[in-house]
């Protein structure tokens, strides 16, 4: 029964990397990556238990808990350039 | 009972995945990124909430149900956080809502 | 099943790669990359090696992101179209990947339990861990006792790059855009005026911290350990940079005390050996540490991963704070 | 089966001569440091491959299995201590990248050339 969960995430991560692949924006990109982050952790947890050894789960915790750190650094960055851009214009990208 | 959980977490379990795949099938076809994340945060919070609940009924009360519990409960909390700060990022960097995305990338 | 699942992520992962390079936006190469490490760390998962999964999930989810944006933001994120003898490169590569595909073919085939690899040493180590060292993490123990100097070696080496880095941006730097002047106070106060992710993730840093140590002194019985204790603790302090900016994070550790973890942690773990030779027995010989050699061990084995621990945690936060130093302020 | 045996090689060289071309085709340092970590990664993922033991479990022993089996541990330590190294290195590579940014203006590999002629 695990197998039906399991396939269905392989499917979606792998949509995922086409849209993480086909962009058009950045901000396409880093959605899609993280979704990727989210499917990894459902991945990991069906695998888990799919292997017998439900003690793995930490590793899906660390992705649940510190996964997000990085889209605020794509918002911090975003926002620093922004003050940049505004600060001389034309310099920065 | 045992079996009726069996039954209760397969179809926890299917649903889920579903959700999963019709949530990736979304982020890959819809036409800007707003509506993007909207299909994204489905797969993140239903999708999620369906597998791990098929999950814990498989685990039964063990340690790992309770691990289970935070991993779902730290996932619902972050993944619309990391939407929202994406949301915050893209608007801050002039893309517009309603129409298609343009490439704000260079030489593609 | 299981096999054609990790061939399945191998594919994936392949593809992410050539996107990688492909790419002329080194940001969107940056966020590539971060979708390759989490294919490796499923496929480490695969692939029984839970925590060399757990270390690539600890450091690529959020800290490589975080250093390599930093580094953009300094740099530039376009790179200049065309390179070098491209065609004269791809027939290097194109070469070299055959010989290469070639020599795999004297290789074991995959998961072989005759494979010359698992005759030597690892079935002793197997087969002893229990009884010497008492833990069931058997990759903890030759981490931190059969291999102790091995991973000693590791822990100078991150310390000396740490170092490195705080040599290389001491020196100050001089040009400022005077326009930016006028927004430096803005600039420096992170995520604080985007309420949703400052309040979850305040939330969010204690149950963080309290995972690290969670991994830290667990790692002798699950995944985890050292390594990957650093790593999540530094996420936590870097996430708390994030949103309150890196000003508010060096009120809460100085550089000083960051300094001060860098060392402390390699001399701790240097200690432990010495502490070994004191008490009669051999450098990094914890079994003399206590009346009992397995109580010896686990002593032991809590020191060293404790200090590489702390020199984890305080190499990847000076390293951060070497980054964010530099732009902004 | 059989021929799916050396698929995690046959990645393994792929990725390794991807990571190769960024860093020998590839102008911008940046490029060129990334693709190093790829080249990185196509090692760990040699290593961690040989640990496989088909039917085996991580080796983390438990109580109550009868005859287990376990994967092998040592190419795991030689590769959890590698990861960090890694990260470390890879951001005093940064470090340097940055370094000749602010030095030279630039971080395309001819144009440093270049300035260095003059």
């Amino acid at each position: 029964m695990y197998y039906v969960v399991t396939i269905a995430t392989l499917v979606t991560m792998a949509l995922a990397l086409i849209r993480a692949l086909l962009g058009p924006s950045i901000y396409d990109r880093v959605l899609a990556a993280n979704m990727f982050g989210t499917k990894t952790v459902l991945l990991l947890a069906v695998i888990a238990f799919l292997y017998g050894r439900p003690d793995f789960l930490d590793l899906a915790l660390a992705y649940a808990l510190i996964n997000f750190i990085g889209v605020l650094a794509v918002l911090e960055f975003i926002r620093r350039r922004a003050y940049h851009q505004a600060a001389e214009p034309g310099a920065g990208s | 009972m045992a079996m009726l959980a069996d039954i209760a977490s397969w179809v926890l379990l299917t649903l889920g995945g579903a959700f999963v795949f019709i949530g990736g099938l979304g982020a890959l076809r819809m036409p800007n990124l707003y509506t993007r994340m909207h299909a994204a945060s489905l797969t993140d919070t239903m999708g999620a909430v369906l597998i791990i609940a098929g999950i814990m009924l498989q685990a039964g009360a063990s340690l790992a149900t309770i691990k289970l519990a935070a991993i779902l409960l730290f996932l619902l909390l972050t993944s619309p956080t990391a939407s929202n700060a994406l949301a915050s990022a893209a608007l801050l960097a002039g893309q517009r809502p309603g129409e298609a995305t343009a490439s704000s990338e260079r030489g593609e | 099943m299981t096999v054609l699942f990790g061939v399945f992520l191998l594919t994936l992962l392949v593809i992410t790669a050539l996107a990688i390079v492909r790419t002329q936006h080194l940001f969107a190469a940056v966020i590539l990359t971060g979708v390759f490490s989490l294919l490796m760390a499923a496929n480490f998962f695969l692939l029984d090696a839970a925590d060399v999964a757990l270390t690539e999930a600890a450091i690529g989810a959020g800290i490589s992101t975080v250093l390599f944006l930093s580094a953009l933001a300094l740099t530039g994120e376009y790179e200049r179209a065309g390179s070098t003898n491209r065609l004269l490169a791809l027939g290097v590569v194109a070469v070299t990947t055959l010989l290469v595909i070639y020599a795999t073919f004297d290789k074991p085939r995959f998961g072989d339990p005759e494979a010359p690899v698992h005759q030597h040493v690892a079935p002793w180590y197997l087969e002893r861990t229990p009884e010497l060292i008492g833990i069931p993490n058997v990759v903890t123990a030759v981490l931190g006792s059969f291999r102790g100097y091995d991973t000693l070696g590791e822990v100078f080496v991150v310390f000396t790059a740490g170092i490195g880095i705080v040599f290389l941006f001491g020196a100050r730097r001089q040009r400022k855009p005077e326009a930016l002047r006028s927004v430096i106070g803005e600039l420096g106060e992170g995520l604080r005026h985007y309420l949703v992710p400052r309040v979850v993730g305040r939330l969010l840093i204690p149950f963080i911290l309290l995972f690290g140590l969670y991994v830290q002194f667990h790692g002798e019985y699950g995944p985890g350990g050292g390594f990957q204790a650093g790593a999540i603790v530094a996420a936590a302090f870097i996430l708390y940079a994030l949103l309150e900016g890196e000003a508010q994070a060096l009120r809460v550790l100085p550089t000083r005390v960051l300094t001060g973890l860098v060392a402390g942690g390699a001399l701790l773990y240097g200690a432990v050996g010495v502490a070994g030779i004191l008490l009669g027995g051999n450098f990094l010989d914890y079994s003399v540490l206590a009346s009992d050699p397995i109580a010896g061990q686990h002593l032991g084995l809590l020191l060293i991963e404790a200090g590489v621990g702390i020199t984890v945690t305080g190499v990847l936060l000076s390293v951060f704070h070497a980054f964010a130093g530099r732009g902004h302020i | 089966m059989e021929l799916l045996g050396l698929y995690h090689y046959w990645v393994f060289a792929i990725l390794l001569m991807i990571g190769f071309y960024a860093v020998i085709a590839k102008p911008n340092l940046i490029k060129k440091l990334i693709g190093l970590s790829i080249f990185q990664s196509a090692v760990f993922l040699l290593y961690i491959t040989m640990d496989k033991v088909e039917g085996g479990t991580a080796p983390i022993i438990q109580d109550g299995v009868v005859d287990p089996l376990y994967s092998n541990p040592l190419p795991q330590v030689l590769i959890l201590t590698a990861i960090v190294v890694s990260i470390s290195t890879t951001a005093l590579g940064l470090g340097i990248v940055v370094r000749i940014k602010e030095e030279y203006g630039s971080i395309e590999e001819h144009e440093i050339q270049e300035t260095d002629r003059r």
